[in-house]
């Protein structure tokens, strides 16, 4: 109706008839009369936004896009552009998923709500653990909420969270926000090569740590080979072992049940989600004992009035909008659609698909450790650890230099420090890696 | 229609082995379905046909603002260039930073405010992220100690929650008969421990705060700070703006007024919004223009990361397509059908209508019957019902917002569906719904026996 | 389940065990016990094509369409590339329209049948005829069609087939093809500076001629101003007058009701397909006199047994699944999603762009038309008649060296004589015709 | 389930004026629908939640080959460099060229043939293109008047119609006992007036026609040219080619074989290849290599254009993704898989399947029952039927064809729909379907009183 000329919203479909009914109907004589606003905090500006058509919309947004450089991203450290098979795409924006709310209607909300369900028992397979809810908003909060349940859980007079000092800034700086309302302190613990020291640890953990969190893989790419022991240090201490990682990664490797963590925390859109400046989708799942004080929401099984199967958020009584400030977290929206997304990612790959990716993260990272090693002026990896996915090199020259030298040449890597670079093989071919360790080998 | 898990129809055990690692760093085996694509299509191809979404016909959940959500901003979403890597160099991704830099600049505009961060990734986590912001604006600022946030009665369940994750006691504000603040209880509220106060306006009854200058300085005059909730911005836009009422710090809901999809509970985003003197306090990284580009900074004062990166940018680039499609007239021209529409449609309907005059939305109450039974028999008209038994101050509150994208034709079959509800008995409203994918669902069994996985229901 | 190493057919679900389970069902040892192929026609041979990832074959058929310059397209000659908006995509692709079959089973196919149903309502409203068929695979195959509906309805002994003298080589091709195995001929008239020589076309038809052709708006852009006339000719003959248009220029030009066409054919993805290397959908209009000699499906409203109303292909008995070779046409496989995708892009424009879009063909054709016309070396238009979307421009330097160099700076257009150029404003935008009209001075 | 027709919610009819044109140039007006796009896209949404895809769940429609449709060839087919006008120089879209050469070469090597043109926009033009060379050989090459082309009486009805548009007599073929060509028909059937015979192979009852060789072997030698309908190709990827047979020419439906989507009806696509000595008919513009690049040709004797332009690029370019992506390997499990199904399914069901060994589809009999009303009461069942009452020479035909993309679970589903059906009485089936969006619908009075538009349905 809009055709190419429409002044208004768009969207809206009053025409110049139905207003003059509705009108009526309300008894106004103009819109403008039905607000109650008074003339002091009046807005009588204007925003100077241009309205565009939808074409030049789109041409608007793609232009400033393309400042963006088309790099190959040997990137990593959290975040993961694995490549997404074209039927997440399709499946996802399927518009009754894409813009339906969250399920209050569980009779008209069926198909979320199960594949919910299905992503929340992705992860209790994946984890051994058995309970997960179904989304928190990435690694970073979901490690916050970790340490809010700690704290109710936890009776003990603890307030120590401790963390390795090898640790993103966003999940460090994320958690202290998390805690910085409670009595908790975040403390950080030493490691070595890489992974936990734990000697440092042992030391560090007494009666006031109610929490302990360790990464596998860590976040310069090693496997952390002594998570049973960190389990046996928390467990003795009475305290939380929180463990962050991910669903790839989890597919692989030792599944957290078996090394005693209690909650499992991470980014589980590494499945789902092309790499998207960031956005993520928070993996949280626990014990069984802590199903009341879990954060967000949660999917569960019931049967409907013909005795028949039927999923409906549950246990909602943790949460903010009917306990308010007695929640077990604030979070209402959530990431829902990203877990969907998850779970058809999942799906599409199966247990062996999963498994594959996750071995070819091992050895894929390991051959171009090797390759990057023979180039002169080049020592990888730099930690004496197997490696999942990624790996730092030392570089003789300085590594920021370097990366300048790459990027001009097409590729992105991280600068970890003044002589340590570090590539990261997830979802970059082969080709590419091969045409990657020619390119480092000329910029040297 | 009823579908089975995946994992009913087909499911693979695998074992570990030829595993490039030693067998003490890896699991045993992974036990997961196993579909072929085709099956995994017409799983989820049938799933998503039992989900009511705002594409198949009125939505009208009060404070939820379920607007339509243009196509075409899926189309720029999932432009190739739009998919980067948050650790790119500043200078390799500013196209990125710069759609964060006018989306930021559209939102100061839009909302009067001075600086906005668009790192929460939720509306709640802006709540989270302004009531950070004042704690540290206190700490920097004050001596005194300062551990309450007032939040009326009628607000949000997630400033509640916020203020205590916060740290703050909360003190809850009754309303007055009108349905709004009550001036002599906020009085009595505030005082040198007062931190902030969170505040809806229009409220969650619809109705704007008219006495929303002196209880902005009210507010100032106690040291306190004033949060602007911006669930229900929609109803202002262009018309009133936070900044100019005396708010401080406000969020705003861009899943709700800048048209982005709600996927069935997110992702949303939750950008925050302040006057100058908080901008230093803002979560780092932020955008800002620098020498014909753009850069990333940190705040003098930042309170740190709020999200493991910069939130979610998919929705972000989606609401800055939105507002630039449709401008200064198309914001405006919202709030105007957005109002005239929760009127119109409260008029045409037989239920009563306790406070006004509302705006974008009214909260009718369903008297002797139950609001949740009258929910789950609009689900037999066809229609979704609107959001039930909140805010309290209405007995069987139904809290409804048609949004501007209704047409009257819609509403009049919104307006038939509550009319027909409303002349039906208990019996029948309490067996309801009939005609759904499921009928009703005992939520005191899913709670009192809680089966959260397939591994659940296997063990049963 | 086939995860990354998949062998055999990637979309076959089978699994050893249910293979093992089927065989054995069947009573076959191995699948190829189920061949009864003569060994000296068996294929031991190979093909030679590698299967890839999914991935891989994205990355393939993108690398090899990059090879296609990034132009800026002012063709058109019978096709266009208007701006299609979102919506279109989104709707067209939901899966149930994209993945179904032909409506034999119109209780499961309600919606297509629908959707088709306003396709042909669609086009009733714009030529005023009242039969609409729900496509033809595209303009040159439904003149055609009409050709062989002329030789069906007209009784008269005519035989001769008469087309302008101006038509594009593709049409004029496939309507000889069409007529190949009858005993129609086809025989051109002159046209007059671009329109329909009406003076030539009189002396050329007699009782012998079946049907007359003719465009509006004309391959060369030109409105036809003498359509009545063209149908007062034809209906004197007691020939078919058929009219190629299309929904665009129908929304603003004469209807062909009111100008005697009996039959209207032409590209109807003008609306709802961008540039498409010329797929496109086939128009086909008609009287309701001819209704049993239509070719092509045909939905109609019905009643299901609970009297509602309920849509189903009707008059079947005209195709070739039922009447064989006294069909009216043999197609079988058509263009119905094209056709739904035009029914969508009609109604999100609403007459009132469709109108606004028709009227901007006009207006910015005739203004472009201006602004080469001002260039030195450059006359435009070339017909001293009204323009509909493209021109004809005169050019004093050889056309094909001014196009070649048009081309290395960014711009398609057509060469259509030695000395002429032909531009179509239909999808570009204005900052682009007016870079285009700067890159034409500086290439003059 | 019910959704109204968009005109009969929301129409304008607008005024020609302010044109650009003299008014004898323009119409008066336009009456159209006129919908908001939030009501556009319900409308869609709605109408789609009404159609069974392959997405939905099996469709075993004999001789259409409905394979599951992959969302990837999507994708590629949308990309920006995808979408030129045809009318671009060569050399501006060698990426399209290149496109249409390989994917040539792809099918020359799969149906063993020398040449093959990409033109025909469908399996019957297809068909038409074949006819045309084959008349256009003919007359190139021989003296004598062959006006006859010969087709089984099982033959796709396209092939009937094809041959009367393309001037020829139709010689109809009766079947051997056997079901397949009756060798002493055949020829007597054959002439110095044969131009062709087309057949399909495995014919429509799924039997290979073991004689084909001889059977090629008499065409030859009356001088006619033997023409392979694609159709059922499906049955045969990488066992057994058309051109190591004998055939001259042969159309591929890639929307059958190569699984591209049937989009309701069309778009498909009906490549032609032929051996050499029919090259030059081949209509133009084709495809080669050049210089390393690809340019556009006219073969020498070109029978012209059968399309406008280059027939269904789209189409085209997904066949084409299809085939990269499954290899040799793909393409020959496909034909197992198919014929697997086929035997399997037919050993499920308890209805006759009077003639084997049958490949990728079988032909069962209902028996006393209606093969139609069978089909509709399979419905009910949740699956889509086979195609039915033909071929004619099984009496109440259920012709059925899984592809190789259905599991044995969803077979096992289809089997178990085909026998609760079996055992039904005349009532139950006359009155079905009865879970659908639509009962059944009476085809009589929409033949005998046709409303084909809005504009028909007012005038009632």
């Amino acid at each position: 109706m809009n055709g190419l000329h429409a002044t208004g919203s768009p969207y809206a479909p009053h025409t110049d008839e139905t207003l003059t009914a509705m009108l009526e109907a309300v008894g106004a004589d103009t819109v403008e009369d039905l607000f109650d606003i008074p003339e002091a905090v009046q807005y009588d500006g204007e925003f100077g936004i241009d309205a565009r058509t939808e074409r030049e919309t789109r041409q608007l947004v793609r232009t400033i896009l393309q400042r963006n450089a088309d790099l190959t991203e040997l990137l990593g450290r959290g975040q993961y552009g694995y490549y997404v098979p074209s039927v997440v795409d399709h499946l996802s924006n399927r518009s009754e998923f894409l813009t339906s709310y969250t399920q209050y209607q569980p009779e008209v909300s069926q198909g979320f709500l199960q594949a919910l369900f299905e992503y929340q028992s992705l992860l209790v397979e994946l984890t051994g653990l058995s309970i997960a809810n179904c989304s928190m908003y990435d690694a970073a909060s979901a490690l916050g909420e970790a340490a809010t349940l700690a704290k109710r859980v936890r009776t003990t007079s603890g307030h120590r969270v401790l963390i390795p000092e090898l640790l993103s800034e966003g999940r460090r700086s994320t958690l202290e926000n998390y805690v910085e309302g409670t009595d908790l302190t975040v403390e950080t613990y030493a490691t070595a090569d890489g992974n936990v020291d734990l000697e440092a640890l042992e030391e560090a953990v007494d009666e006031t740590a109610i929490m302990i969190y360790a990464e596998n893989p860590t976040i310069r790419g090693t496997i952390e080979e002594h998570l049973a022991e960190i389990g046996a240090v928390a467990a003795d201490a009475d305290a939380l072992f929180v463990l962050g990682t991910d669903p790839i990664a989890l597919s692989l490797l030792q599944k957290p049940a078996d090394v005693g963590a209690d909650v499992v925390v991470g980014d589980a859109s590494v499945l789902g989600l092309p790499a998207s400046y960031g956005m993520g989708l928070g993996l949280f799942a626990t014990r069984e004992s802590y199903l009341r004080q879990v954060p967000g929401r949660l999917v569960g099984a019931s049967e409907d009035a013909t005795d028949r199967r039927a999923f409906t958020l549950t246990l909602q009584t943790r949460e903010q909008h009917i306990r308010r400030e007695r929640a077990t977290s604030n979070i209402c929206t959530n990431q829902a659609w990203v877990a969907l997304r998850t779970a058809i990612h999942a799906a599409a790959l199966g247990p062996d698909g999963m498994i594959e990716l996750a071995k070819r993260g091992v050895t894929r990272a390991e051959s171009l450790a090797a390759d990057v090693d023979a180039l002169v002026g080049v020592k990888a990896p730099v930690h004496d650890r197997r490696h999942f996915r990624e790996f730092v090199a030392h570089v003789d020259q300085p590594a920021k230099a370097i990366a300048d030298d790459l990027e001009r040449q097409g590729f992105a890597v991280h600068v970890v420090g003044e002589h340590e670079l570090q590539f990261c093989v997830a979802g970059v071919t082969d080709d590419e890696l091969d045409a990657f360790v020619e390119t480092l080998e000329e910029v040297l | 229609q009823y579908e089975p898990l995946l994992v009913e129809k087909d499911r693979t055990r695998v074992e570990i082995d030829e595993s490039p690692l030693p067998e003490d760093l890896t699991r045993d085996d992974l036990e997961l379905p196993d579909p072929s694509e085709p099956e995994l299509v017409r799983h989820y191809t049938r799933l998503s046909q039992m989900v009511y979404g705002i594409d198949s016909g009125p939505y009208p959940l009060g404070s939820c603002t379920m607007k339509y959500n243009p196509k075409f901003t899926e189309d720029v979403a999932s432009l190739p260039s739009a998919l980067v890597h948050p650790d790119r160099s500043e200078e390799s991704i500013q196209g990125t930073l710069e759609v964060l830099a006018r989306l930021q600049e559209y939102l100061e505009v839009i909302g009067g405010m001075d600086a906005v961060t668009l790192q929460p990734p939720a509306g709640a986590a802006g709540e989270f992220v302004g009531i950070r912001v004042a704690a540290a604006y206190h700490e920097h600022t004050d001596e005194g100690q300062r551990d309450e946030v007032i939040i009326p009665e009628s607000a949000h369940g997630t400033n509640f929650a916020t203020a205590a994750l916060g740290g703050y006691d909360v003190v809850s504000l009754p309303s007055d008969e009108g349905g709004r603040v009550d001036l002599e209880a906020l009085e009595a509220a505030l005082s040198e421990n007062t931190a902030a106060l969170m505040l809806t306006n229009p409220n969650t009854l619809g109705l704007f705060e008219r006495d929303i200058e002196t209880i902005a300085e009210m507010v100032h005059d106690a040291g306190g700070l004033l949060y602007y909730d911006g669930a229900n911005l929609n109803a202002l836009l262009g018309r009133a703006r936070p900044g100019d009422m005396g708010f401080d710090v406000m969020h705003y809901n861009v899943h709700k007024t800048f048209a982005t999809p709600h996927g069935g509970g997110g992702p949303g985003a939750g950008p925050v919004g302040v006057v100058s003197e908080l901008a230093p306090f803002l979560p780092e990284p932020r955008v800002r223009n620098a020498d014909g580009g753009y850069e990333l900074f940190a705040p003098e004062h930042s309170i740190g990361h709020v999200h493991g990166y910069q939130g979610n940018w998919l929705v972000l680039v989606k609401a800055f397509a939105y507002i630039a499609r449709v401008g200064d007239d198309g914001l405006t021209d919202s709030s105007a059908k957005a109002v005239l529409n929760a009127n119109y449609l409260a008029s045409q309907i037989e239920y009563d209508v306790p406070y006004g005059p509302f705006h974008h939305e009214f909260v009718a109450s369903a008297g002797e019957q139950d609001a949740a039974d009258v929910a789950k028999r609009m689900l037999d008209y066809g229609v979704h019902p609107p959001t039930t038994k909140w805010p309290e101050i209405v007995p069987e509150a139904l809290m409804t917002e048609p949004t501007e994208i209704e047409s009257k034709e819609t509403l009049d079959q919104l307006a038939a569906a509550f009319n027909a509800v409303a002349e039906e008995g208990a019996e029948i409203l309490e067996s309801a719904p009939e005609r759904t994918t499921a009928r009703r669902i005992d939520q005191t069994s899913a709670a009192r026996n809680p089966r959260l996985s397939w591994h659940a229901l296997e063990e049963e």
